[in-house]
């Protein structure tokens, strides 16, 4: 906990944010329009925020803020935007077959919850306080009995070259070459 | 299992990686059909060298995330072969459909850097970060070819189930860590937190069931099997698999030792009782129910297919319930061991890519020809490709002599000595079931000429011709010398203690 | 001649079928085949060489004196050698088999010689003649064999050359039918004598003849009594198979379709040799038979019931060959009627005399055939005596010895076995049948000697119906046909005396001199006799007067059949046909002749084809077919329902069902486990 | 730390959980191809959540790993957001339409 | 190291034919190829004659231990009386087989020498075997190089027949491997040996004991094929070409029977006795109603499958007799009847070759127009339906009174196949022999030299058999009542009062 506040002030954030970010989530879920749903989105990713803040990692959540809702979803919206799909799209909020398949991750969800309301935890007092050095301490530290963190941000790294090359071959237009390619013969995956 | 330097043991990872970077690298300064003729060889002389460089890789561990023993390396040099294999074919298509674009060498050498990094990861987060190198390499090839609509279709299916159950995987690695304070395979649970633990391990174990395909999280598999192009298919099939279950049976492994030391995937590690009873348990009866679901659904679904690829796709489900059998628990006090699984995935990564690589070879223009009347007489065409095929379809089936008949046996033996005899039973009734399927592609393969007289449309052969007698090879060659099965019962032991050998080979 | 030599005598014949053999494949693919003189002459040399041999063999035996039990023995090599069965393959000559040995070879030359004359011209001579060879060793292994399994060898071969022979001109369908036909019957003989040898084996501890006679003459009363149904049913198992290849009543009707056969394979294999070795069998486990007092009533029963039936439908035949054949079938029954009141001796005795007039008739019957361009139906012949004398001559003297009139071989023979049925005693449910079955038997008698009249009345006597074109053509018969016409018709007149001896006290040679064949056959089948008469307290041949009253009653009636032919059919058939019309009686002859044959079409054939179409439709194709069918659709049902149900084309779709598995398995955890 | 208070680490639990639940309830229910994306972030964010809840619950170097994983998460959910956004940019370009359902042509 | 180079020799050979260089269309490469194999295939006999003499020194190494039990699997050898005949039988018939593939194998001669080499192999090793777990490898991997002799070089329905022939098998025999596994866990070894003495001694409870037999016996009882398992048979037989129907009526099929006698009686003595009735009766049923529905065939081929339903069926019974003189037999009629429809089969081949139909009313009149053809036929036609002086009289003469000692009804009902046997035999050769050729048929060539010289061994050594069946069961039949002796005992003791018993051998007397 911040110092600085004392239980009830962190209470009444904690459940307000707690709130909004689920507000949010139900916004996500049932949104007619993609921009709506990012909008949304990015408001349940601000409240978390908040709540990391409130739980000792100021770090996280600024990454939170730049990362995610700064970066990451900027990018949904630019593509919703350059597809042009906000509004033209009419498909329905839910159908039938929505309401259907709600059940089991509505049970799942329910059955999660509970478990976690049951359990009881409590605060380390010698939990360290989230803040960019002790994380970076762990992330790069290369010595001999260290946990080897800074392989996982090499490796991190790979990842996102991959993520990029493979955007690149399913999206670049260089590949669609029609007079090369031949037409399709059959559809005979059915 | 001792810490060792890092180079040694990560080389060839390494080497693979540098090999996908060189062809990345090189792709821009090839132009048309020489990047099919020279990126394939730059990716796979990193593999060639990584497979080397594995058969030497020292016993260990850096840093308690990654580790090699005598199972981790047999399964990176079969996947590093099935890679090398699918490579071929891979080269095979794309030449001969003409695809402008070389990335996808690369990718899939990234691909097999995720695996290797699967099958070596001690930490639940380094196994995710590997999963996704691996999986986003993977969806970026399922959706090559990319105006066909069941290509389209696959990707979707398969990129969102994917999201959807990294997610979940993620969600239980985080349970985990509540529950131990650790994201390491074998971390101790700390008191009072054990239904984190057996959450966490259960979310985590549904995300690597939908990895290889199991029952009830398998409905992607046939889609994206039949979306992908068939050297693809095999790519995907025969190292995801693979990876997935080094990743199942670390955390099986891990907690049933609970010691928070590395653990090694062949070792024989007794579990406590109270760790059984409480984890082992109820995860061994989900896993099991999992796979006799998926080997009577991928088995007998397999008989009414006609497409070479979406017959893979179920096959690679049934097999994934015949793999999952190894989480039968032994009775009580006795030491569970995962050997026989290792056994069958190096069979089934090498039988699937050698499978689909010739397939590849045999399906024409744009995988046109890949069903069962496409594929009529295809053998007598072309032998040796047929001859690889029918070896990796008997493989399949689990006929003798062939890996994939030893990993069936030890797999199901094991099940018989565990008590499961019963399981067995169906596991291989329904094997016969899917034999009829394998084995009425091999009978259409061989029987009677091509029904069209036209020679095939055939790309660049030469690493095609390696890669599947490699597979033929190795699925016959490997049955006479069973490294990976021990010679002797081991002792139970509580601590993990790896073979300080290499892996004594029968005179 | 020593006893190191006897594997020549079968195997000079085995040497020139395997030769001749050769030729004939070698010579298939010209016209007309390999050089006729090289064949005729290994072919005829090798069963004369034969008869040679045996000739030496037989006078070495005779003159070693009664009693010796087996006088030459060869063991060519152990044949069954294992943990179970020890069996030597083994030739042995005694008193038996040399009076049989000396008549298969000697009448067997005898129609080799006659073949080459008959079958010169046909395009298979060599094949026929190698068939021949094949059969005359096959024959010459029954009768030596020293054990059971030895026999079966010859009697199976024998079996094997008759169905080769009968479908010698293999192009004709009805042939092939009436070959598999003749073989198909031998073999359900033939599976009564594997039994009954087994039972034999099971009794005796052994296959062996000599074994098998030494434990039925030393057994005692307890041990014989201890086996008496093993014993009974290996006697009557074993006459199943004497039915079967000697065409008694209820396997008997392949014998006259075997007639398809070229004439001398009639005359030497389904009249003189092959099909007497029925009685030759049941004489050689004479001292089995004799303990087996209820299969002894059944020998004697069915050989009375076959002289019957085959007397009369041998009345009803239009065709020559079948009208001797059913003759055949007839005089068999008498030997058996002998061999059924144990009077073994007289059956050989018949089997002997039998032999020569029976070939003699039916060679004569070939040289008739063979001059009428291959007509075979009586109704078109008569008239015959002066173009074919020869014939005429064999087929006269064949005549009297068959209707028993005095002096020819026939009188005593047939004499001998009327006396013996009326002395014999075998009993059924109490009364013994013997003398009345003998009754029956002297009827048959007169019916013989009807049936035999009308056949020559109409071949010879009867004024001509043969067709002008043919008349014209009759082919004489040549040298190598007459010659063994001749002897055998010779020989059907004087065999007789083989028994009683020949009237030569002027030459100062004993009554008895030549009346060697009772004394001869003493070894083998005279322990089997005493036996019998201990057991009856009959013996034969010792009540004269009965001798003299059968003896004339059989004359008189013979004469009397005799007379009643020739007054019938002296003019010749009421109706001549057309020629190629068919031969086959009908009416009360058609029934009467066909009727087993009828019987076993509907009792076994037809049952079994139906079974077999039943089974094969129902069994095999439905119900397996069926049941794979099932199986297999079973299996993809389950994948289709699978797809069906569960393989749903929608990504929602898809992740519900995934989901509502996770939900189930974390509800399972919930509900079961400790979460 | 008052044990009334609604801000205990199993709270934040609870909150992750439905988070989790609602974002896989939108990924799974929903047609719309976007949606179903922003649904899977949605539980990537309730996962982060649930790592940093936990960390606060255990002392020393096992409180900063659940700080640490997180940063983990946050580049791979980039990562597969790249991936997915090229795949949602391919599929229009195919079939001009974001509706999940109007890829259902495989079956059996 | 005989057995061991017995056992690779043939692996090595295929692996030489397949790497035989030569285009396809080539006639002469495909001779060569032929020339190859048949060289190398009568080496490989010739090796393994010793055998018959009793030479072959067992060979054991180390294989692999099974997961999760005691048992270490072994690579072991050995041999014995009914091994030794078996690779008689499996080895002398590969040239056959070969030589009898020469004409339908045409331009794939590589393949088809490979596939039978592999076959060859995996049969010596499932009899060569002395570990349960190498046996299955070998008894299962034989299927293979089987369904390509059968997709490849096979009939019009081959696809059907194969998937038939293979799917059976395999569902049959999986069973049998539960059965090994249970064995290495209870037993703690594979070792035939040493599981024989540890079942009869207790070591498995008797509830197990019992459905243990029963795995085992459906394995054996679908191969050999014992009734009502044989659906696969004439579906499979119909579809064969000559050469591998040799391989497969003539060697595989023994491997059942083979099963029956080396593992099922030693292991299982009791059950086997108490059971012993059921496998003669169905025996007995395979034996009558095979040669029934035979009669009922109008394809050559499907009649010979049936036969060999037969005359194996009979084979089993005389088996579950458990008599010394019938175990005799058995092993005399494996090897004779091997012999038999190996001739029969490689003529029908003949004919489909020329015509491209097995049909009986296809065909007439072949004793004018093909006498050697027709010469050969009668002889093996004779031989199968058990002519004395073949092998197959022996066989046959053996279990028959091996079955009468036993109950004198198993012999005269078994006996009806005899007769039986003969009819249809009879009447296939005389709708091909007899008559003339039906109309609109073309001449049919006679046989050319390679297919004399492919059939005349066989009835050569089929005629040498039957008068000399002793170089057989003296030591095969020895070995065969060695593995009985434990079920006579059970069976005996089943039923106090026993049948009359032999009376002692007749050899005293001379």
């Amino acid at each position: 906990m911040f110092p600085e506040f004392n239980t009830t002030i962190a209470n009444i954030y904690f459940s307000g944010l707690a709130i909004a970010a689920l507000a949010c989530a139900v916004g996500v879920l049932a949104s007619r329009h993609p921009l709506n749903a990012a909008v949304l989105l990015v408001g349940a990713m601000l409240s978390l925020s908040g709540i990391y803040a409130l739980l000792d990692a100021p770090f996280l959540a600024v990454l939170q803020v730049l990362v995610y809702a700064g970066a990451v979803m900027m990018l949904v919206v630019f593509v919703i935007m350059v597809l042009n799909r906000a509004r033209e799209d009419a498909l329905p909020r839910f159908d039938a077959w929505s309401v259907a398949t709600a059940a089991a991750p509505l049970a799942l969800t329910a059955m999660l919850a509970i478990t976690m309301a049951k359990q009881h935890l409590r605060i380390d007092p010698a939990a360290v306080r989230g803040e960019p050095e002790p994380i970076a301490e762990r992330m790069f530290a290369m010595g001999a009995g260290t946990n080897g963190w800074w392989l996982l941000f090499v490796a991190v790294g790979i990842t996102l070259l991959v993520a990029v090359v493979g955007a690149v071959l399913l999206s670049k237009r260089r590949l669609d070459t029609p007079n090369e390619m031949p037409a399709p013969e059959a559809n005979h995956g059915h | 299992m001792d810490p060792v330097s890092l180079f040694p043991l990560l080389a060839p990872i390494v080497l693979v990686l540098a090999g996908g970077l060189v062809a990345l690298a090189a792709e821009p300064f090839l132009e048309g059909q020489a990047k099919h003729r020279w990126l394939p060889w730059i990716a796979v002389a990193g593999m060639i060298a990584a497979g080397i460089v594995q058969v030497f890789a020292p016993v260990g561990h850096v840093h308690g995330m990654f580790a090699n023993d005598e199972a981790r390396r047999w399964l990176s040099l079969a996947v590093i072969a099935a890679a090398a294999c699918s490579m071929g074919g891979i080269q095979q298509s794309l030449d001969r459909d003409r695809f402008p674009g070389g990335e996808s060498y690369a990718l899939a050498a990234m691909a097999t850097v995720g695996v290797l990094g699967m099958i070596a990861s001690l930490d639940a987060i380094a196994f995710f970060v590997s999963v996704e190198t691996a999986a986003l390499a993977i969806y970026a090839l399922v959706g090559l070819r990319r105006n066909r609509p069941e290509s389209n279709e696959a990707l979707l299916k398969y990129f969102v189930m994917g999201a959807v159950f990294s997610a979940i995987f993620l969600y239980g690695t985080a349970l985990l860590y509540g529950a131990t304070g650790s994201t390491r395979f074998g971390a101790p649970v700390l008191d009072g937190r054990g239904t984190y633990a057996l959450l966490g391990a259960a979310l985590m174990a549904a995300g690597l069931l939908f990895k290889v395909g199991s029952v009830p999280f398998h409905a992607w598999a046939p889609d994206a099997y039949t979306g992908a192009p068939v050297a693809v298919t095999g790519l995907m099939g025969a190292i995801i698999k693979v990876g997935a279950f080094a990743g199942l049976g670390a955390l099986w492994l891990g907690l049933a030792s609970g010691t928070g030391l590395p653990v090694a995937l062949d070792a024989a590690v007794t579990p406590s009782a109270a760790v059984r009873t409480h984890l082992l348990e109820p995860l061994s009866l989900l896993i099991v129910i999992s796979a006799i679901l998926s080997l009577v659904v991928g088995n007998f679904a397999a008989l009414k297919q006609t497409s070479v690829r979406r017959l893979i796709g179920y096959s690679a489900i049934a097999n994934a319930g015949y793999m999952a059998l190894a989480f039968v628990l032994p009775a009580s006090g006795e030491a569970l061991d995962l050997r026989p699984l290792w056994l069958y995935a190096v069979g089934y990564a090498i039988a699937t890519a050698g499978a689909l690589t010739a397939v590849a070879s045999l399906a024409g223009t744009e995988d046109t020809k890949d069903d069962l009347a496409g594929l009529h007489g295809r053998g007598r065409q072309m032998p040796l490709y047929g001859f690889a095929l029918t070896v990796c379809l008997a493989s399949f089936a689990g006929l003798p002599p062939t890996l994939g008949f030893l990993g069936k046996f030890s797999v199901l033996g094991q099940v018989v000595a565990h008590g499961g005899v019963f399981i067995a039973l169906i596991g291989l009734i329904a094997a016969v079931a899917g034999a009829g399927a394998y084995l009425r592609l091999a009978v259409q393969l061989w029987a009677g000429t091509p029904r069209d007289e036209q020679p095939l449309a055939v790309g660049t052969q030469l690493l095609t011709r390696w890669g599947v007698t490699l597979a033929a090879v190795l699925l016959i060659g490997l049955t006479a010398l069973p490294a990976l099965l021990p010679q002797a019962r081991p002792a139970p032991a509580a601590v993990v203690l790896p073979p300080a050998a290499p892996a004594a080979v029968v005179h | 001649m020593d006893s190191s030599l006897l594997w020549l005598i079968p195997a000079l014949p085995l040497f020139g079928a395997i030769f001749n053999g050769a030729l004939s494949l070698a010579g298939a693919k010209h016209g007309y085949g390999p050089p006729r003189g090289l064949v005729a002459t290994v072919a005829v040399l090798m069963p004369a060489l034969s008869f040679a041999l045996s000739l030496a063999a037989a006078s070495q035996v005779s003159s070693l004196g009664s009693y010796v039990a087996f006088p030459m023995h060869q063991e060519l090599f152990t044949w069954f050698h294992g943990a179970g069965l020890d069996l030597v393959f083994g030739l042995t000559i005694d008193s038996l088999s040399a009076l049989m040995l000396l008549f298969v070879t000697g009448i067997g030359s005898l129609i080799h010689l006659y073949s080459v004359g008959y079958m010169r011209e046909d395009r298979g001579f060599a094949r026929f003649m190698s068939y021949m060879n094949l059969f005359m060793t096959a024959m010459i292994i029954l009768v030596m064999g020293s054990s059971l399994p030895v026999t079966f060898l010859g009697w199976e071969g024998v079996g094997l050359c008759s169905y080769l022979l009968i479908g010698f001109w293999h192009r004709t369908p009805e042939f092939a039918d009436a070959a598999r036909k003749a073989f198909i019957y031998n073999r359900v003989g033939d599976l009564g004598f594997l039994l009954g040898a087994f039972a034999l084996y099971q009794v005796t501890g052994s296959l062996e003849y000599s074994a098998i006679a030494e434990w039925f003459r030393t057994a005692d009363p307890a041990a014989l009594a201890s086996h008496s149904t093993w014993i009974t049913a290996g006697c009557i198992l074993i006459f199943l198979g004497c039915a079967g290849k000697s065409a008694q009543i209820p396997l008997a009707a392949w014998l006259p379709d075997a007639m398809a056969g070229p004439t001398p394979v009639s005359a030497l294999i389904h009249a003189a040799t092959m099909v007497t070795a029925g009685v030759y069998l049941i004489a050689r486990l004479s001292d089995a038979f004799v303990c087996a007092p209820d299969a002894m009533a059944v020998v004697f029963v069915v050989g009375c019931t076959t002289a019957v039936w085959g007397a009369v439908a041998g009345l009803m035949q239009h065709d020559i060959k079948k009208a001797l054949a059913y003759s055949t079938v007839s005089q068999l029954g008498y030997m058996f009627m002998a061999a059924g009141v144990g009077a073994f001796d007289v059956a050989l005795f018949h089997v002997f005399t039998h032999a020569f007039f029976k070939a003699a008739l039916f060679l004569s019957a070939g040289a008739v055939i063979h001059g009428l361009h291959h007509e075979q139906d009586m109704r078109r012949m008569g008239g015959l005596r002066k173009q074919l004398p020869l014939a005429y001559l064999a087929m006269f003297y064949g005549w009297w010895a068959i209707t028993g009139l005095p002096f020819a071989a026939g009188f005593f023979s047939k004499d001998l076995i009327l006396e013996a049925s009326f002395l014999g005693h075998v009993e059924i449910a109490g009364t013994n049948l013997a003398p009345m079955l003998g009754g029956v038997a002297l009827l048959t008698a007169g019916l013989t000697a009807i049936y035999m009249t009308r056949v020559i009345t109409l071949v010879f006597w009867s004024p001509s119906r043969v067709a002008p074109e043919t008349q014209a053509h009759i082919q004489r018969t040549p040298l190598t046909m007459g010659i063994p016409l001749i002897v055998l018709g010779v020989g059907s007149l004087i065999a007789g005396f083989a028994w009683v001896g020949l009237p030569l006290d002027w030459l100062n040679v004993p009554t008895d001199g030549m009346a060697f064949l009772k004394a001869h056959l003493a070894p083998v089948v005279g322990p089997a006799q005493e036996v019998l008469a201990k057991a009856t307290g009959v013996g034969h041949g010792e009540h004269a007067s009965t001798a003299i009253s059968v003896a004339l009653t059989g004359t008189l009636t013979a004469a009397l059949g005799c007379l009643f032919g020739w007054l019938w059919w002296r003019k010749g058939p009421k109706v001549v046909p057309e020629h190629g019309a068919p031969t086959a009686p009908t009416g009360f002859g058609g029934a009467w002749t066909f009727g087993f044959d009828k019987a076993a079409d509907w009792i076994v054939l037809k049952p079994i084809i139906v079974i077999a179409y039943g089974i094969y439709w129902v069994v095999e194709l439905a119900i397996l077919g069926v049941g794979g069918w099932l199986v297999a659709t079973g299996a993809r049902a389950l994948g289709d329902g699978y797809a069906l149900v569960l393989q749903r084309s929608r990504l929602r779709t898809s992740l519900a069902i995934a989901m509502l598995g996770l939900a189930a398995a974390i509800a399972a955890l919930i509900i079961f486990g400790s979460v | 730390m008052a044990t009334e208070s609604l801000m205990t680490p199993g709270a934040v639990q609870v909150l992750a959980a439905m988070l989790f639940g609602l974002g896989l309830t939108a990924a799974v229910i929903r047609r719309n191809i976007f949606i179903v994306l922003m649904g899977v972030e949605l539980m990537l964010n309730a996962v982060n959540l649930s790592f940093v809840g936990f960390a606060r619950t255990l002392p020393g170097d096992a409180s900063v790993l659940g700080l640490l994983a997180p940063l983990f998460t946050i580049a791979i959910a980039a990562a597969e957001a790249c991936v997915g956004l090229a795949m949602v940019i391919l599929l229009v370009r195919g079939k001009d339409t974001i509706d999940a359902d109007a890829f259902s042509a495989m079956k059996e | 190291m005989l057995l061991l180079a017995l056992l690779l020799a043939p692996i090595a050979a295929a692996v030489l034919a397949a790497l035989a260089h030569g285009k396809d269309a080539d006639q002469g490469a495909g001779d060569a190829v032929h020339r190859l194999g048949l060289v190398l295939a009568f080496g490989i006999a010739i090796l393994g004659t010793p055998l018959a003499l009793g030479h072959g020194a067992a060979f054991d190494a180390t294989w692999f231990a099974l997961p999760g039990t005691d048992a270490v699997i072994h690579l072991k050898l050995g041999t014995d009386g009914i091994t030794a005949w078996m690779v008689q039988l499996i080895a002398w018939l590969t040239p056959f087989a070969i030589l009898g593939g020469r004409g339908v194998a045409g331009g794939r001669m590589r393949e088809y020498v490979a596939a039978v080499f592999a076959c060859e192999a995996m049969m010596l090793g499932a009899v060569l075997s002395r570990d349960l777990v190498l046996f299955y490898v070998c008894y299962e991997a034989m299927l293979v190089p089987m369904l390509v002799l059968i997709a490849v070089f096979g009939g019009p329905e081959r696809r059907q027949a194969s998937l038939w022939f293979i799917l059976m098998t395999m569902l049959g025999s999986a069973p049998l491997l539960v059965a090994i596994w249970v064995i290495a866990a209870k037993v703690g070894t594979t070792d035939v040996a040493a599981v024989i003495v540890a079942l009869r001694s207790g070591a498995v409870g008797d509830g197990t004991l019992g459905w243990l037999f029963w795995a085992f016996a459906l394995a054996f009882a679908v191969k050999v094929p014992l009734v009502p398992l044989h659906a696969w048979q004439a579906r499979t037989y119909s579809e064969l070409p000559g050469g591998a129907a040799v391989l497969l009526a003539g060697a595989m099929a023994k491997l059942g029977i083979y099963g029956f006698l080396v593992f099922v009686l030693p292991m299982f003595p009791q059950q086997s006795a108490q059971h012993a009735h059921l496998f003669i009766i169905l025996g007995v049923i395979g034996a009558v109603g095979g040669a029934v529905v035979a009669l009922a065939q109008d394809d050559a081929k499907r009649l010979l499958a049936y036969s060999s339903l037969s005359h194996l069926g009979l084979v089993v019974t005389g088996i579950f007799t458990f008599q010394q003189i019938a175990l005799d037999g058995a092993v005399v009629q494996m090897i004779a009847h091997g012999l038999s429809a190996s001739a029969l089969f490689l003529l029908v081949g003949c004919i489909e070759e020329r015509t491209r139909s097995p049909y009986l009313d296809d065909h007439g009149g072949f004793a004018s127009r093909a006498p050697v053809f027709s010469v050969l036929f009668v002889i093996s036609a004779l031989a199968s339906a058990g002519l004395p002086g073949t092998a197959n009289f022996a066989g046959e003469f053996l279990l028959l009174l091996g079955a009468w000692q036993s109950a004198p009804w198993i012999a005269a009902v078994g006996g009806l196949s005899v007769i039986l046997g003969a009819a249809y035999l009879l009447t296939l050769v005389q709708k091909w022999c007899y008559g003339t050729a039906p109309e609109g048929r073309a001449e049919v060539a006679d046989l050319n030299a390679r297919e004399v010289w492919m059939v005349v061994p066989l009835l050569a050594a089929s005629i040498w058999l039957g008068f000399q069946p002793g170089v057989i069961s003296a030591y095969a039949g020895k070995t065969a009542g060695s593995y009985a002796e434990a079920a006579r005992t059970e069976a005996s003791a089943l039923v106090p009062a026993t049948p009359a018993a032999p009376a002692p051998p007749a050899k005293a007397e001379k």
